[in-house]
């Protein structure tokens, strides 16, 4: 058999699983649309480069494969094609970035709207830290971190008193509103990355990182670290789960803030005091 | 002691005679004269000097290889239990998340560093270099010979981190830190250390041999041998070496530096961290900073083992298909042009790093601009294709390979460049598929094509062709069908380096794809076997190959003697008079005119002037 | 034809030696500049003047260590050329990691400490 | 054939263009030994580059204050704290040497072996008190407590890159001047003179290695001048 058949049988089988596969990505749940159509604005160009580069050299194959005397061409340059080719892919190359620049530009300008979420990332598990009334994110250095304090808020710092603090790895979203999601890390790298939403950041010990999206599909959704974090990587999954503006109202309400917790840890404080005292 | 060298420095006459001589032909035969005393050469005697510490260039590349191909056997290995482990988990039970993360992590450095490179660089690189630009040996010798023996021991050191207590390292091939040197991960002691350790003597070694390769290049060619006209090999290693050198040292800072932290607790990477409830004694570093120190190393890297496969599959394609390369000079100047181009791109890898957000504008744009001097390479191979003559053995379906892996993998490798798809995609099957596709494949049918087309050189015989034939269709179908589905794998967004995909709901619907894939890979890898075989039995029986049995213009094809001997040439060097790609000239006899023939023996051919 | 190409290599070895006046001015400056960078940090100068003074003096001796010490300004172009174009990868590597700490410092300062 | 013997060579960008077109050599009249320590000297320009970038940038990042290095690298004469004396003693000591490097290098190609003997000694000796002072500055820092883990005047990075950079800085010199003694030797043996073969290469001796030994001397100089500018002036 000759060898070209098989070629093209693999570039015919390569067509073809992409059109029959039935892997493909989840259904998008986020406003990050744009970057699925870049993604496939890409397969149009870059399938169809393969698709053509392959046929091409199949074609050699099959009408120059060796014969005693062939006529062979010998013209070692050829500049007007050289020159034509350089400038069809330079093109290419422009129809590509362009519309994935701007894409990227919608992605680290996050809208003034956006309600904030930190993430915290630690080996191997999540927590969350929304902001109070005031809409603020009390500053917080690892550094600070206790049993009584576990996102190590500054104390002085008055935006931190109603910080909400959720010491669970379930995050509730409201739809159709940005988010910003800041991201910290206590120990090592970290990434926080839903499928669903296609954005995705490390989290950085030492820094503060961020991206925004807007969910916009009620649903269950879970979350993957996508950045090795030792041994736990792979099990340090969390969920989110997006839901309507009322269900999340009822939610956030039953979370503590950080006075609460203050409050509550004083609280306990004094009952053993008491109870120290009540026992002597 | 002085026949241990050649007679005490010949004077320039020895080579520069031929012109001196009146023949009719002097005109257009003329080259001009020698520059260079004829080189002084040690030549051992005993066994030791002559096969262990030798300092013959081509000796010394067979060390290179043979050392090269057994750490890739291992990183072979370590990838089959990796692939028990995803497609069938808990089939093996000795494989712990711990260990897992042990074979990634060395299978990865295995391969690019210790294997690719290794094999490229040091393998073919020493035995192609001086013979191909017509010089006796590399320049320095004994430093080439040192040049081995440091990899050789960074290779020992390597190894050995498989046995100390922890095992080697887990960290991944990119050895980010924190983690890389903190208690969560496996081996973060002794096996990062040696690590460690290990690339900073492969980095040593490497410079040393690397000042070889770039100065024989430059500095000690043939008579005749201008740049513009060395094999396409020349220019491909010699671009990845000099890669090496500017890259090689932002490797060996990062790994000083991480050693540092790791054994003085210095804070060059390590910020404020929490481990088990405490605050370390670290503060104030930045993991960013090793990551971009890494990738500056790392993008070069990549290039470093893809642009020798570029130059060696560009001589393969041309011999095969007795036609010249398409485009010689553009050829050139985009191995360079990619080459210099990879140091501006280096945070590709880190669009989701969380470094400042506005460098990927800039880095996606530099990324994009690479594939324009890329893709005229791809043309220039098929063009070359076209109305040639093209000798369909096993060398050749290997290029073919090549080209279809090859682009494939670039083409994936255009939607990680673009920042927007790289965000979904990154730190997914996608990524891995991407770099197996354009580094696991493609170099490596490059690899093994060149094995199939230089034995002859090496040994004397020739590969068995039937048994090279099933070895291709093995390993490129079966390779294909690993990676090939593994794209969309990132698609679902299976993140990579997971153990195990277990409960998510989009990840479990891939069990079916990871078994295919684990399949296939134990059918490519076991594949290797019959090529091994090959190997090892034409050894003895494989038929004679006799001199230049491809027909092939260039000069290592043109020794005396076959195999080359010590000094290559006997006793005068080649005179170079066209470059190696005159094939299928109009008017001429034959279909090949080698490097060596002069003008006046071809008067009828239309050769164009180089 | 042999000998005098002989001869030739010769007289470029010739080449490469210098008037002794050369170095001994070379040295001198180089003292001098040394001086005077050390001068900056003595007078205190800050801010703008202080870096470009440092930066200045700083090129100045490296310049002068390379093309005369080094004997670079009697080398090929080929080699100078191949010797320095590889630092605009290290130009752009300095100008990014600038703005890359800067990034750094700011997210730490916003986040950690100041608050917005 | 005068028209391509190496003393009628273009110069300038011309002579570029023409060496890389020609054949053999693509530095016209440069030893091998002379491409590969500047070669090697690029390299190694790359390794102190990183290490001088993660220093910008640790330096930079770093919330903590970083110590005024004219106070901490100051010297007491009598009671008055003089900035940076040391550090602008080791400069000029380090000068000095390059200087006499410079001069062995002058009197190794005029096959003046007395000179280029006591030039090279006299740079091995400044490098030694290079040495031996940066070794006094070292041991100031850590009785001042300052360590690669630690210092209390601030930033932590300050001891960590101080000590690996100055360390390694000064590695370069303790191997270059090990090299200067050796070569003093053999200068004054004559190996120069009559071409023995050296001990381990097996490589026939010339003034060349003068040359060449002097570009490592005054790249090591080279690099001690940004050190100077970026980790005391700044
Ligand atoms: C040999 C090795 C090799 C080669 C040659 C390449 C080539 C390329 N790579 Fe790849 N890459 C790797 C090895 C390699 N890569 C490795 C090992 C990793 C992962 C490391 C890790 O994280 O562990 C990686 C990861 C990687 C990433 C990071 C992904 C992530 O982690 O998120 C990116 C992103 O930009 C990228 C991009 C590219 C691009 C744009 C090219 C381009 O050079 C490709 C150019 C080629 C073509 C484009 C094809 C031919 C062109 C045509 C046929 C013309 C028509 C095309 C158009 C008009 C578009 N690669
Ligand atoms: C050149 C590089 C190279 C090569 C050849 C391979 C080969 C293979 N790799 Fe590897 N791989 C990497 C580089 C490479 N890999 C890197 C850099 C990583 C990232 C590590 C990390 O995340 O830290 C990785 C990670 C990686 C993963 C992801 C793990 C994870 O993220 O959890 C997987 C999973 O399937 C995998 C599988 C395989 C398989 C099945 C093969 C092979 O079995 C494919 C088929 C093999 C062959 C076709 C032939 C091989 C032949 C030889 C090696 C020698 C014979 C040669 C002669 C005799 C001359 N690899
Ligand atoms: Cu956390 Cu991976
Ligand atoms: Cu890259």
């Amino acid at each position: 058999m000759h060898p070209g058949i098989i070629f093209l049988g693999v570039i015919i089988g390569s067509v073809l699983f992409h059109i029959f596969t039935p892997w493909w990505w989840t259904d998008i749940a986020s406003n990050w649309g744009a970057m699925d159509d870049t993604i496939n604005l890409t397969f149009w160009i870059g399938g169809g480069v393969f698709v053509l580069v392959c046929l091409f050299m199949v074609y050699c194959i099959f009408m120059f494969s060796y014969k005693e005397g062939r006529n062979v061409e010998y013209k070692p340059e050829d500049h007007k094609l050289e020159k034509i080719l350089t400038i069809a892919t330079t093109v290419g190359v422009i129809a590509l970035l362009a519309p994935g620049l701007i894409v990227y530009n919608n992605y680290i300008n996050t809208p003034k709207d956006a309600l904030q979420v930190e993430v915290n990332a630690w080996q191997w598990g999540w927590q969350y830290r929304l902001p109070g009334e005031d809409g603020i994110l009390g500053t917080a250095q690892v550094a600070k971190i206790t049993d009584d304090n576990p996102f190590g808020i500054n104390l002085d710092d008055p935006n931190g008193k109603d910080d909400i603090l959720i010491e669970d790895d379930v995050l509730h979203l409201k739809t159709n509103r940005p988010v910003k999601i800041l991201l910290r890390s206590l120990d090592v790298l970290h990434n926080y990355y839903v499928p669903q939403f296609r954005a995705k950041m490390d989290a950085i010990p030492g820094i503060l990182t961020y991206y925004w999206f807007e969910p916009n599909k009620i649903g269950e959704y879970e979350v993957l670290c996508a950045e090795y974090c030792g041994v736990g990587h792979y099990a340090m999954r969390a969920k989110v789960i997006v839901e309507s503006e009322d269900n999340y109202q009822k939610w956030i309400n039953e979370q503590e803030t950080f006075s609460d917790l203050i409050a509550k840890q004083e609280n306990d404080k004094l009952k053993i005091t008491i109870v120290a005292k009540s026992n002597n | 002691m002085s026949d241990e060298y050649n007679q005490e420095n010949k004077p320039l006459e020895a080579q520069s005679s031929e012109t001196m001589s009146g023949t009719p032909s002097k005109d257009i035969d003329y080259v001009r004269p020698a520059e260079l005393p004829e080189q002084d050469l040690y030549h051992g005697h005993s066994f030791i000097t002559k096969w262990i510490f030798c300092q013959d260039a081509k000796v010394i590349g067979v060390q290179y290889f043979l050392t090269a191909v057994f750490t890739g056997i291992v990183g072979l290995v370590l990838s089959w239990l990796m692939r028990l482990q995803l497609g069938y988990p808990e089939l093996v039970p000795f494989i712990t998340a711990e260990h897992y993360y042990q074979f990634v992590t060395m299978h990865g450095m295995i391969m690019v560093v210790y294997f690719l490179t290794a094999l490229f660089l040091g393998g073919f690189g020493n035995y192609l270099i001086p013979l191909m630009v017509g010089a006796r040996d590399m320049v320095f010798p004994y430093v080439n010979m040192v040049s081995f023996w440091m990899f050789f021991i960074a290779v020992c050191v390597l190894m050995a981190s498989f046995f100390v207590p922890g095992g080697p390292t887990g960290a991944g091939w990119t050895l980010y830190p924190p983690q890389a040197i903190l208690p969560g991960t496996p081996g973060s002691n002794m096996g990062i250390i040696l690590m460690l350790v290990s690339l900073s003597l492969f980095v040593i070694g490497f410079t040393m041999g690397g000042l070889n390769y770039i100065i024989t290049i430059l500095q000690a060619r043939t008579r005749g041998m201008t740049l513009m006209r060395m094999p396409l090999t020349i220019w491909g290693i010699f671009t990845a070496t000099a890669l090496a050198m500017l890259a090689f040292p932002a490797l060996l800072v990062s790994c000083i530096m991480m050693t540092l932290d790791k054994m003085l607790e210095t804070s060059f990477f390590m910020p404020t961290i929490l481990q088990a409830g405490e605050v370390l004694d670290y503060g104030g570093g930045s993991p960013i900073l090793f990551q971009h120190l890494f990738w500056f190393f790392g993008h070069p890297e990549v290039y470093i083992v893809a642009l020798p496969a570029f130059g060696i599959v560009s001589d393969l394609i041309s011999v095969h298909a007795r036609k010249n390369i398409f485009g010689y000079r553009m050829m050139v100047w985009a191995i360079v042009g990619i080459g210099a181009l990879s140091f501006f791109v280096w945070a590709h890898h880190m669009y989701v790093s969380g470094m400042n957000p506005w460098f990927g504008f800039f880095f996606a744009t530099t990324t994009l601009i690479i594939a324009v001097p890329t893709a005229l390479k791809v043309y220039n191979w098929i063009i070359t294709l076209f109305r040639a003559n093209i000798r369909m053995n096993t060398v050749m379906l290997f290029c073919l390979g090549f080209i279809v892996t090859f682009v494939n993998g670039g083409i994936t490798g255009i939607f990680l460049g673009n920042v927007a798809v790289d965000i979904p995609l990154s730190d997914t099957y996608f990524v891995i598929a991407h770099f197996h596709m354009v580094m696991g494949i493609a170099p490596l049918m490059v690899i093994m094509g060149a094995v199939y087309h230089w034995f002859p050189l090496v040994t004397g015989r020739m590969l068995s062709e039937k048994l090279g034939k099933w070895h291709f269709w093995f390993t490129f179908l079966g390779a294909y069908s690993i990676y090939f589905p593994m794209h969309y794998l990132g698609f679902i967004g299976v993140p990579r380096r997971y153990f195990e995909m277990y409960d998510s709901p989009y990840v479990t619907s891939a069990t079916g794809m990871n078994e295919f894939i684990t399949v296939a890979a134990l059918i490519v890898g076991f594949s290797q076997l019959i090529f091994i075989y090959n190997i090892v039995a034409s050894l003895s029986i494989g038929k004679p190959a006799g001199k230049n049995p491809w027909k092939a213009n260039s000069l290592e094809w043109l020794t005396p003697e076959v195999p080359p001997a010590h000094g290559n040439w006997g006793e005068k060097l080649p005179v170079i008079h066209r470059w190696p790609y005159d094939f299928n000239v109009p008017g001429a006899k034959e279909d090949y005119i080698t490097q060596t023939t002069p003008p006046s023996e071809v008067i009828s051919a239309e050769v164009e002037k180089t | 034809m042999v000998n005098k190409i002989m001869d030739e290599t010769q007289n470029k070895e010739q080449a490469t030696t210098h008037k002794i006046g050369i170095y001994l001015w070379i040295w001198g400056l180089l003292f001098v500049l040394s001086f005077f960078s050390y001068m900056v940090d003595w007078f205190a100068f800050q801010g703008l003047l202080r870096w470009t003074l440092i930066l200045i003096f700083m090129f100045l001796k490296a310049g002068l260590i390379m093309a005369f010490f080094m004997h670079l300004f009697w080398e090929r172009y080929a080699l100078v050329n191949v010797l320095l174009w590889p630092m605009t990868a290290i130009a752009c590597f300095i100008i990014l990691m600038a703005a890359e700490a800067k990034y750094t410092v700011f997210t730490r300062l916003l986040y950690f400490f100041i608050g917005g | 054939m005068s028209d391509n013997s190496l003393n009628n060579l273009p110069g300038g960008f011309k002579g570029m263009t023409h060496d890389m077109g020609s054949d053999q050599t693509a530095f016209k009249g440069v030893q091998w030994g002379k491409v590969m320590m500047w070669i090697f000297l690029l390299s190694d320009t790359f390794i102190f580059s990183c290490f001088l970038i993660s220093y910008m940038k640790g330096r930079t990042s770093t919330v903590m204050d970083w110590p005024n290095t004219s106070e901490v690298f100051s010297l007491h004469v009598g009671n008055v704290p003089v900035p940076l004396l040391l550090i602008a003693i080791m400069t000029f000591v380090l000068i000095t040497s390059s200087g006499t490097m410079a001069l062995a290098v002058k009197y190794g190609y005029e096959k003046n072996r007395k000179m280029c003997g006591w030039l090279i000694l006299a740079t091995a000796i400044g490098g030694l008190t290079f040495v031996g002072m940066q070794v006094f500055e070292w041991s100031k820092l850590i009785h001042e407590g300052v360590r690669p883990w630690e210092n209390p005047f601030g930033a932590k990075q300050f001891g960590s890159f101080f000590f690996m950079i100055t360390g390694f800085h000064g590695t370069h010199v303790s191997i270059g001047v090990i090299f200067l003694f050796i070569y003093a030797r053999k200068v004054f043996r004559g190996d120069f003179d009559n071409g023995k073969r050296g001990f381990f290469t097996t490589m026939k001796s010339d003034y060349v290695a003068i040359e060449i030994l002097g570009l490592y001397w005054h790249f090591v100089d080279l690099v001690w001048v940004f050190i100077f500018a970026f980790f005391y002036l700044w």
